[in-house]
């Protein structure tokens, strides 16, 4: 880059700071064009920002939320009148901890109930939380109340066995179907419970932090290393 | 009647070299030869047309070649050639599974039916290979080998797309044949002839004259006649044996090359073929739309071609206009619709007859 | 009556097959032309987009975003933004916003362009198809002009956008939309109104919206069952809620509410509405700020998982983010909108004939590459 | 009976309009399409009627592009790649800021940084890069970028770059014989130390 771009380069930089933008797209030549862009762009990084004042904002939404009981409480305080003891540990403000055990009959109830009357399932997915613990985790959402709520369910890496919801949410058979696929919970009275991207007779659950790619497939050797690259 | 002409004229020039026979062997060729060098240049001249129409109904500008080099041609004129070397070209491949003897004989048989067909067409007041007594009667039968044929392609690929499409073909030909055959049955009524010459003398003295024009019934039998030859030979919105998105490529799915192209020529082929009888049954023929007008047997050429060209356009432009039928509508509109219609319309060119025309 | 039955056959629809929008097969079990039962197998476009994501910073993600669903890039890009963004507690300036939502508008008309110009293929008209590609053309040189790229654009990053508005972009626009306006309505007669069309399409392939709800199917699909659910007015994110437009759903005018046809004319008038809210956002566009203004300078996102959701021309998509303080995502889940609307094929076409079933399934508006991720 | 007749109707009429439309467009065919006859016409697409001339274009994303000359060496564009397909090794230069004829290697970027390092390789596999763009944003120096457009004058278009063989779509930035440039002086260095 020869010196009089340069200088090019932070006259249109100076001016477009200046809140001119003129003079930077007018420069003919692209490649110029985009530097004195780029170099506009760091200018304006070491520009102080505008502070947004976002402490207002969030105490105007915390006094909203005290005064109401957020979904999950509500949640919470209808489904211990009909089940004991399916809480598991310690309960945070945005979702739900439950145990496995009697997962169907409390999704049951979350679906059918009217003040509830969770009908969607919006999402499902399993995460692994390594030290040998997988969670499942589910996404409800109600289309007549508009409140949506976050399920999770912990289970040991060695039994990962969650009753199936599929029957309740049909959405539930292929988001099950994947979950498994990915990370080997077992889904107990699925109907249908094949892996649904993998090809069938893959090894090992890929979205397992401990997952290793197989060697080869079906005799195809798994390239690791780019040729000609190293 | 031209065999005759070309045997007289054989035997005047070579009378006393060959024998009757070869000559007589020769002159049956020569037509034969015509057809099939007209139905290789119509086809390349109406697939030119069908790829620059579809082009501009689409917004697009169609087959180009605007450089040097082997591009295809000014205005892509040459891109027909190139697709006919293409498929000519092409590996021919039968595959192993398939029927083998059944798998060969179908686009050969396909392509005879579209044939034969030609024999009878009349071109200009004598330009006709074979002036045929039952020359309507005659088309209309041997335009069926096409299912036989279809069937026989669909069967010997032994793949399940093209049963599918050869099951599909038969139960429609079949069926469209009928609203087609009663609506030429108004023509004959109205000309009281089978033979096709005869048919066209019949409308002669301009465009008043034409059958399409005799009484208010003929016009719709012309129009279920142009459909269901529509349905005949498998062209949007009835391509339903070959509907792409459905049956992949229906009865041609397992053909390449040169096989296809048979199927490919006979389509077209058959098009001219269905648009000549609408043309000579209901559109006059060879006679000039103005009586005594560019009437001349050179001119005749000129006005049944130019018909029969302008109902293949139809058939173009139809085809890029429209989405395809399903399998029980198209039945549903034979049976329902067509076919009533085209009874209907015997008995009114009938009555109409005989209260104003007698 | 009697029927008679015949053997019943099994047959495969794909992978490699003109109607299936991709590299999908259909395992279907067919009696003569009626399909009795519809086994879809995915996976052939699967290119491991969550376990990537687990090994690419929270910028590199978006890249491959783009990839999931290659007809609509720009609200692919726009969900994952909008995720990060909320996980991030980041709030970005009125311009962005404002060229955010013209570009996810734009997205919109041409996914659904070509959504209604496919479902037209796939029942043989082939020429309403080439004409909405004439007009996607034009959307896709805007976005050429805006980013550089055609299809995978990676034009919205997090807490900004990767270029500001080039010269002249706003009188383009407005020009595309003046032209593109009557077009819609040569399109609705040209393909919507065909007898032809509506026969094949009306009354066939009938989502009643309970099944819809417990399918998990969204968008103009769920719409078009005649539920008024649309997450730029229920759930409103980026600034939605400053325009004005309408949501339309399925009235059953040619046949039932939740048919085919009625899934095809919810799309074409979401077009009409995509158009409106472009013209007001341009009408609106803040003629200062800078689009790089609060990006940040190295993502890293507190501890924590956010679901969020937003509207993309196939319905709800959603991402699943688990953080764990570092600067790749622990987890990502992409809850693809079409992965559930193909769910739902089986229960709606079964028993139906086999034309009937890819009509139905070209218009669901599937895309495989978001299926398989 | 009466649904019997309407249904006929209805199909006529539509029919024939949708026949009146295409029929539209194949008298006015050339009025709205975007084909380009491609290799007679090239990008930049010559004149439509869309309303907008080719200088508006941000950027072009074609193909990218290294400047050598300018190049530290900091590797930024290789941790940036969401794919992997920038591989860059560098070496200590022997002098800092200092040119080195011998390999042709510039001591100091156009930005007037004194490079410390000697880039022995600069690798970028256009057959995997995924044209994000990604890369170009965290370069100190600019000297990374996406080629091509219709007025880069430095670059003329150059989206034709294929290739019949795959490896020959790596393209290697870093000045021929750098390495064994770099190690012979080292080692002259040495014999004269």
């Amino acid at each position: 880059m020869s010196e009089d771009i340069q200088l090019l380069i932070d006259d249109v930089v100076a001016k477009a700071l200046a809140g001119d933008m003129d003079p930077i797209n007018n420069i003919e030549d692209r490649v110029t064009r985009s530097k004195a862009k780029a170099a506009l762009v760091k200018a304006k990084r070491f520009q102080p920002q505008i502070e947004v004042d976002s402490k207002s904002v969030q105490a105007a939404e915390k006094s909203d939320t005290e005064s109401k009981q957020t979904i999950e409480q509500i949640v919470i305080a209808s489904l211990s009148k009909n089940f004991s003891d399916f809480l598991d540990g310690e309960q945070n403000n945005d979702w739900v901890q439950i145990k496995a055990e009697n997962w169907f009959d409390i999704a049951k109830y979350l679906k059918t109930n009217e003040d509830l009357y969770f009908d969607s399932l919006q999402c499902n997915t399993g995460v692994d939380l390594e030290q040998g613990m997988l969670e499942s985790r589910y996404n409800l959402h109600s289309m007549k109340h508009l409140h949506a709520i976050e399920i999770r369910i912990k289970v040991s890496i060695e039994k990962p066995d969650i009753p199936s919801v599929e029957s309740l949410w049909r959405v539930a058979d292929w988001f099950e179907r994947e979950t498994y696929d990915m990370f080997g919970i077992n889904f107990t009275g699925h109907r249908d419970l094949r892996r649904i991207l993998l090809p069938e007779d893959w090894d090992g659950w890929p979205l397992r932090k401990n997952y290793e790619e197989q060697e080869t497939y079906h005799g195809i050797v798994v390239p690791k290393v780019k040729e000609g690259w190293e | 009647m031209t065999v005759d002409y070309i045997f007289d004229f054989l035997t005047g020039l070579l009378g006393g070299f060959l024998g009757s026979d070869y000559l007589l062997l020769a002159s049956m060729l020569i037509p034969c030869l015509a057809i099939f060098g007209f139905i290789t240049v119509y086809a390349l001249i109406v697939i030119y047309a069908e790829l620059k129409v579809s082009s501009f109904i689409q917004d697009k500008v169609g087959p180009m070649g605007q450089g040097v080099g082997l591009h295809a041609g000014k205005w892509g004129l040459l891109q027909p050639v190139a697709d006919a070397l293409k498929l000519l070209l092409k590996e021919d491949i039968i595959p192993s599974s398939a029927d083998r003897p059944l798998f060969i004989l179908a686009p050969f048989m396909i392509f005879i039916g579209a044939f034969i067909s030609f024999v009878a067409i009349p071109f200009g007041e004598s330009i006709i290979v074979a002036d045929l007594n039952i020359g309507l009667f005659y088309i209309l039968g041997v335009g069926s080998i096409a299912v036989l044929s279809l069937i026989l392609a669909g069967w010997a690929s032994n793949n399940k797309w093209s049963l599918y499409g050869g099951m599909r073909s038969a139960a429609q030909i079949v069926s469209y044949e009928i609203p087609a055959g009663l609506s030429l049955i108004v023509v004959i009524m109205l000309a009281g002839t089978l033979n096709l010459q005869d048919i066209i003398k019949y409308q002669e003295g301009g465009i008043f004259n034409w059958i399409i024009f005799d009484n208010p019934f003929v016009p719709i039998a012309f129009v279920v006649y142009f459909i269901s030859a529509l349905a005949e030979v498998n062209r949007t919105p009835f391509d339903l044996p070959e509907s792409e998105s459905e049956l992949v490529a229906g009865f041609a799915t397992e053909y390449s090359g040169m096989r296809y192209a048979f199927f490919f020529l006979s389509e077209y082929a058959n098009m001219f073929v269905v648009s000549a009888v609408a043309a000579a049954g209901f559109l006059g023929g060879w006679q000039s739309p103005f009586a005594g007008f560019m009437s001349t047997p050179a001119w005749g050429v000129f006005w049944m071609i130019s018909k029969t060209g302008f109902l293949i356009f139809v058939m173009i432009w139809l085809r890029w206009t429209l989405p395809r039928l399903r399998v029980d509508q198209l039945m549903n509109v034979c049976w329902k619709v067509f076919l009533p219609l085209a009874l209907i319309n015997i008995f009114g060119v009938a009555i109409w007859t005989v209260v104003f025309n007698s | 009556m009697g029927v008679v039955h015949g053997q019943e056959m099994v047959l495969n629809i794909g992978p490699q097959h003109p109607a299936t929008h991709g590299v999908l097969r259909l395992q279907v079990k067919t009696d003569g032309e009626v399909i009795s039962e519809i086994t879809p197998y995915l996976g052939y476009l699967h290119r491991c987009f969550e376990k990537h994501c687990e090994n690419v910073t929270y910028e590199q993600v978006i890249p491959f975003t783009d990839r999931c669903d290659y007809l609509a890039s720009m609200t692919m890009n726009f969900g994952y933004v909008v995720a990060v963004e909320k996980l991030m507690d980041i709030k970005v300036n009125d311009r962005v916003q404002h060229i955010r939502v013209i570009m996810a508008e734009l997205q919109r008309i041409a996914s659904h362009l070509l959504a209604t110009g496919v479902f037209g293929l796939d029942l043989g008209a082939f020429t309403p198809f080439l004409h909405m590609l004439r007009d996607r053309e034009r959307i896709i040189d805007l976005f050429e002009m805006t980013c550089g790229a055609r299809l995978l654009y990676n034009y919205m990053w997090v807490g900004g956008l990767s270029h500001d508005l080039p010269k002249g972009f706003v009188e383009a626009t407005l020009n595309f939309l003046d032209y593109f306006e009557p077009k819609i309505d040569e399109f609705e007669n040209l393909l919507g109104h065909n007898k032809i069309f509506v026969e094949r399409t009306a009354d066939i392939g009938i989502m009643p919206a309970e099944v819809a709800i417990n399918f998990g199917v969204t968008g103009p699909n769920l719409r078009a069952s005649g539920i008024k659910w649309d997450l730029r007015k229920d759930d409103p994110y980026s600034i939605y809620d400053k325009f004005d437009f309408d949501i339309p759903v399925g009235q059953g005018i040619k046949g039932t509410i939740g048919d085919s046809w009625d899934r095809f004319y919810v799309r074409l008038q979401e077009i009409r509405e995509s158009v409106k809210i472009v013209r007001q956002a341009i009408d609106q566009l803040p003629k200062d700020g800078d689009v790089h203004q609060s990006m940040p300078k190295k993502i890293r996102p507190p501890k924590g998982s956010i679901y969020s959701r937003t509207e993309s021309p196939r319905g709800d998509l959603g991402y699943y983010i688990e953080s764990d303080g570092s600067d790749t995502p622990s987890r990502l889940k992409m809850r693809s909108p079409a992965f559930t609307a193909l769910g739902v094929l089986d229960e709606i076409a079964g028993g139906w004939l086999m034309s009937d079933v890819l009509a139905i399934l070209g218009s669901l508006d599937i895309v495989l590459g978001e299926i398989d991720r | 009976m009466k649904r019997y007749f309407t249904d006929i109707y209805e199909s006529v009429s539509s029919i024939l309009g949708g026949m009146g439309i295409t029929l539209m467009h194949l008298i006015k065919a050339r009025n709205d399409n975007v084909t380009l006859q491609y290799p007679e016409e090239k990008w930049p697409r010559p004149e439509r009627n869309i309303g907008f001339d080719h200088n508006s274009y941000n950027v072009i994303r074609s193909r990218l592009h290294v400047d050598m000359d300018d190049c530290i060496g900091c590797l930024k564009c290789e941790r940036a790649c969401p794919v992997d397909c920038i591989k860059i090794v560098t070496e200590k230069a022997p002098v800092r800021g200092e040119d080195l004829k011998e390999i042709k290697h510039k001591g100091v970027t156009s930005n007037g940084t004194r490079k410390a390092l000697v880039v022995t390789r600069f690798d970028i596999d256009m057959s995997e890069c995924c044209y994000c763009n990604l890369c170009t944003y965290p370069c100190p120096e600019e000297c990374i970028f996406m080629t091509g457009g219709p007025n880069a004058k430095k670059h003329p278009i150059d989206y034709e770059f294929s290739e019949p063989d795959r490896s020959d779509l790596i393209y290697r930035f870093a000045k021929k014989g750098a390495k064994e440039g770099l190690a012979e002086m080292n080692a002259k260095q040495e014999a004269e130390a």
